[in-house]
């Protein structure tokens, strides 16, 4: 059989072999892994995590770059593969994918940033970078609500950003004896909030549900659609466009997000499910 | 070289493969060719064992138990004895022969009759070769 | 050609399914599962009930859509789809109380080229077992055919395993046969729980072997031999073949036969002191 | 014009067959329609049951080998046998052109190019379309007049032979003594005309449908339907896969392989929550993908009228029907 020479094209789908270098435990289900800082990434930006034999995953960089941090909650086979890691385990990384945070459209701005639960994974890159040069921001909220006190990640950052210039608020479905903050879902903190419209851009990562409701909070207090700024979830399985999964209405989660302008797929009925 | 058969033996907790481990301690010898896999009960075997054993290359599948009225769990055996009836029938009929696959009931004491069984397929399984057929090939229209 | 009496006889039935509709609509009925000229239909409004059909194309087993229901509904069942009731009905899918089933009998059903299906020709239920009101005349039950069941087992094993082979490896894994199976009731199948890895997205014909036994294996005592499945295989693939063998399996082992009352209990959930070895 | 005679398409055929892996129609006992490079080619079809495409996109593939150990390895597994296409329909022909859509763009899919750059093909006008056709409103056949190398037409004991790119005129050079030149009228005047029976509204789709999204139309319609894969996997321009690890022990490969929309596990997210948890949904992202998403994105719909999906559905949903009536009132 007569052989053509094969394209010169970079193969997309081949993942570059990456060492895990640092754990840290955020709660019982949820871990940090730090990787050596090869590529740059815009925050909010996601990678396409492997864990050969287990399979494929797209997960947030929650890190500000150059730094590269993938912060993972364990909830199918490949993100317990992934939980199960060690340091130096050889994992597969593809990316990074997406488009990022507008980070251009922030500055100047007064900047409300909402995350639920692991949610505040690809906020948190975001927050470091504008807390790194916070003179080009307005005011900076920061509203966090996670289940139970336990549930919380990225203690040591939240404990930081309390002492930063930004106003911080945390919330917790259930408290347990030790916790004195609010308790109530994440909605409950934008009425201890001076929060307005004006000049304002709103950030939210978290569930389908959390994400309705805050975006239904954000509008009481006269938010427009495109000051809302949402990071989206779906399947995914090739992270550039290709496999069809992360579609919503005609946009790819993967290539045209995870992060959309709420005008761009807020009349699709099935958005924030 | 000759293929030596690959046996995948399901064996119930308390009867079976303590009637296997008998048949260790007394020295019995029987051919080295099963591979012994501890289930709680035959009435835990979900078809789908026997059926991915032979996918993965087994030659024949042994399933042995305690004998029925013995169960340790009152009729596990009883249930499995039905399930594997129909289930022997119907590998036959797709083409894998009956002898590929056997039930038994061995007991916590018959460690002979353990090292007789495997000894038995084993040889049964060298007459009628290697099943090549449901092992897993792939990739058509390349 | 079809006998004049016959063609009356089918519009009877078509007028007297629409009656009943009418009446169990006003009735409060939530639904009636029927036949449209395209198939099945759901008719829940009274105004809609004349686009009810009745003909030698109604070949589809509407049982198969009714767990999908809560309150009550009116079905029509054929002969051979009223055994697949009784099945979901004896594993607790489906209420007895909660259907009406206007039953009919069925003189077989034609294909695209006006050729009756190959499970009408030797009919074994062409009259319901279990039905509220019944339609038509009852034509004779014919003893049911296991002819290219023992033909098969007459062949050597290795050509048993070439013929299933080659009718295998054109299965394309769209799983129209489990999806379209009245007693493949399950919520979630075990084949798409990837987290168990006991199937795989991989298509390989050892692996749709595997598929394909398992499945036939799970509804070993409950198949009623519809032919849903092989009618709805874009493959061509005859795996009626496959759930006839056990049908016939069942019957001979257990003296049992799936679909033929409400009382006798499951063989492979139940066992006796002196059942066969295997 | 140049001609193919039928007695020479065997003859072709094996020649052909010592440079390229050529693959053609042929049909099974059951009369299953598939694209094979073994048995006897098969060319009075209307269409084949299962699409071409998995020629480009396989049902299951291989991307790459892993191996762990002290050295980690990756072997990525790129296909670049040269081939042959013999004998496919024009719908089929421009599913692989919507096909190119997707796997170029900014991200280059090596596998499906890899085998699109290095297979030629050879279709065939439809003379006898199927009751279900209806691609003359997708403007994607019966005729053919782009995306293939050579064209085909059935004139009853011949072909007419027309040659729509450089590859394909260099075939038919360099394979002149299977072909002959005849003069035109006569040969014109023997070519029946195609009729598309079937038929299907494409008026202000895309308007419709964006009107649509809460009307109760949906649940109606998806009542009936069983979630199964038929549509989409006999659908020549669906293309969406599932990635999965398969490996024992050290080794092991990552595939992809054909995934529908219809399944429930398509969408279903770690974790349990799934977007599309009805079939109402399921079917509405069906039809959506493919007269309004896909337009949206890449300008063409994503059907060309192959109606295999109407043909082949075990409960007769019928998406031309669903096309035509849906209203956004």
């Amino acid at each position: 059989m007569e052989m053509e020479s094969s394209l010169e094209i970079e193969n997309p789908y081949l993942p570059r072999l990456m060492k895990v270098q640092k754990i840290r435990v955020e709660t019982e289900n949820i871990k940090t892994f730090e990787f050596e800082k090869t590529f740059g990434h815009l925050p909010g930006q996601f990678v396409e995590l492997s864990v050969f034999g287990a399979g494929e995953v797209p997960i947030s960089i929650s890190s500000a770059p150059p730094n590269l941090e993938l912060t993972v909650n364990r909830v199918g086979i490949v993100t317990n593969a992934i939980y199960d890691l060690e340091v130096g385990d050889v994992v597969g990384i593809r990316g990074p994918y997406g488009n990022g945070w507008p980070t251009d459209a922030l500055r100047g701005k007064n900047i409300v940033i909402v995350g639920g639960g692991i949610g505040l994974a690809p906020l948190r890159g975001l927050v470091q970078m504008i807390l790194s040069e916070r003179k080009n921001y307005g005011k900076l909220y920061i509203l966090y609500g996670a289940r139970t006190p336990s549930d919380l990640v990225f203690k040591q950052d939240l404990e930081n950003w309390s002492k930063a210039p930004a106003n911080l608020f945390v919330t917790v479905d259930r408290a347990d004896e030790h916790w004195k903050g609010n308790v109530g879902v994440v909605t409950t903190l934008f009425p201890k909030t001076d929060i307005t419209p004006e000049n304002a851009i709103a950030l939210i990562c978290g569930p389908g549900i959390m994400m309705k409701f805050v975006v239904k909070s954000l509008k009481a207090l006269n938010f427009e659609d495109n000051q809302i700024v949402v990071s989206m979830e779906r399947v995914m399985k090739c992270g550039i466009g290709k496999c069809g999964h992360c579609n919503i209405g005609a946009k790819y989660v993967c290539i045209d997000g995870p992060v959309f302008n709420y005008k761009e797929i807020a009349n699709i009925p099935t958005e924030l499910k | 070289m000759k293929e030596e058969p690959r046996i995948i033996g399901f064996l119930c907790n308390w009867c079976s493969y303590a009637g296997a481990d008998l048949a260790g301690i007394s020295r019995i010898k029987y051919p080295p060719n099963l591979k012994a896999i501890r289930v709680m009960c035959t009435g835990r075997l979900n078809p789908l064992f026997v059926l991915k054993s032979f996918q993965m290359g087994a030659d024949g599948v042994l399933v042995a138990g305690c004998h029925p009225g013995d169960c340790h769990y009152t009729s596990g055996n009883m249930h499995a004895r039905r399930r594997m009836a129909v289930m022997r029938r119907l590998l036959d009929y797709m083409g894998i022969d009956k002898r590929r696959f056997r039930v038994e009931w061995v007991s916590a004491s018959e460690g002979t009759k353990f090292a007789g069984v495997v000894e038995e397929m084993t040889d049964e399984l060298k007459k009628l070769g290697p099943l090549k057929a449901w092992r897993a090939k792939n990739e058509k229209n390349e | 050609m079809r006998k004049m009496s016959e063609v009356h006889e089918i519009a009877k039935i078509e007028i007297a399914i629409k009656e009943h509709a009418s009446s169990l609509l006003s009735e409060g009925a939530e639904c009636i599962i029927g036949y449209d000229k395209d198939g099945p239909c759901f008719i829940e409004d009274l105004k809609e009930v004349d686009k009810l059909v009745w003909n030698n194309h109604c070949i589809h087993n509407l049982t198969k859509y009714l767990p999908d229901f809560e309150g009550k509904v009116g079905i029509v069942v054929k002969g051979c789809d009223s055994l697949s009731l009784v099945e979901l009905i004896k594993h607790n899918q489906v209420s007895r109380d909660k259907v009406f089933i206007i039953g009919i009998s069925c003189s077989g059903i034609l294909n695209e080229k006006k050729e009756k299906y190959k499970k009408c020709k030797n009919c074994s239920h062409p009259s319901p077992v279990i039905y509220d009101v019944l339609l038509g005349e009852k034509p004779v039950p014919k003893e049911e055919d296991h002819s290219d069941v023992v033909e098969l087992e007459s062949l050597p094993h290795e050509e048993r395993f070439s013929f299933w082979e080659r009718m295998f490896s054109k299965c394309i894994k769209c799983f129209a046969c489990r999806n379209i199976c009245p007693v493949c009731f399950c919520k979630e199948c075990l084949i798409d729980r990837r987290e168990s890895k006991w199937s795989s997205k991989f298509v390989s014909t050892p692996e749709i072997l595997t598929y394909h036994v398992t499945r036939a294996f799970h509804v070993a005592d409950m198949c009623t031999a519809c032919g849903e499945c092989e009618r709805a295989c874009p493959m061509k693939i005859p795996v009626l073949k496959l759930y006839k063998k056990l049908r016939k399996d069942v019957k001979e082992l257990f003296g049992y036969e799936a679909g033929l009352n409400l009382e006798e209990t499951p063989p492979l959930i139940s066992f006796s002191e002196d059942d066969p070895e295997p | 014009m140049t001609i193919l005679k039928k007695q020479n398409v065997s003859k072709l055929l094996d020649e052909l067959r010592r440079e390229y892996k050529v693959f053609y129609p042929t049909r099974d006992e059951e009369g299953v329609i598939s694209f094979s490079n073994v048995g006897d080619v098969v060319l009075d079809y209307s269409n084949s049951t299962v699409p071409p495409k998995d020629l480009f996109l396989p049902q299951t593939e291989t991307t790459f080998e892993f191996e762990k150990g002290a050295e980690f390895k990756l072997r990525p597994k790129v296909h670049i046998v040269k081939r042959i296409v013999l004998g496919i329909r024009p719908c089929d022909v421009h599913s692989l052109i919507l096909l190119d859509k997707v796997f170029s763009g900014d991200f280059l899919d090596p596998y499906y190019l890899q085998r699109r750059k290095n297979t030629s093909l050879i279709a065939i006008n439809c003379t006898e379309p199927e009751k279900n056709c209806f691609c003359s409103f997708l403007e994607t056949g019966p005729s053919l007049k782009e995306g293939a190398d050579i064209v085909l037409t059935d004139l009853g004991d011949l072909y007419s032979v027309e040659t729509l790119t450089e590859k394909g005129k260099e075939l038919v050079d360099n394979k002149s003594r299977f072909f002959e030149e005849v003069s035109l009228e006569q040969e014109i005047a023997r070519k029946r005309k195609a009729e598309i029976t079937k038929t299907i509204d494409l008026k202000e789709i895309a308007e419709r449908l964006e009107k649509s999204f809460e009307s109760p139309y949906w649940d109606k319609v998806s009542k009936k339907c069983l979630n199964c894969a038929i549509c989409t996997y006999l659908c020549p321009t669906c293309y969406c896969f599932d990635a999965v690890d398969e490996s024992l022990d050290f080794k092991g490969q990552r595939i992809r392989c054909w995934d529908s929309c219809m399944f429930p596990s398509y969408s279903r997210m770690a974790g349990g929550i799934n977007p599309r948890a009805t079939k109402k949904d399921r079917l509405m992202q069906r039809v959506y993908h493919k007269f309004k998403y896909f337009d949206d994105r890449y300008g063409n719909f994503a059907c060309v009228g192959c109606g295999r999906c109407v043909a082949a559905c075990p409960v007769n949903l019928d998406i031309t029907k669903i096309v035509s009536e849906v209203r956004g009132d």
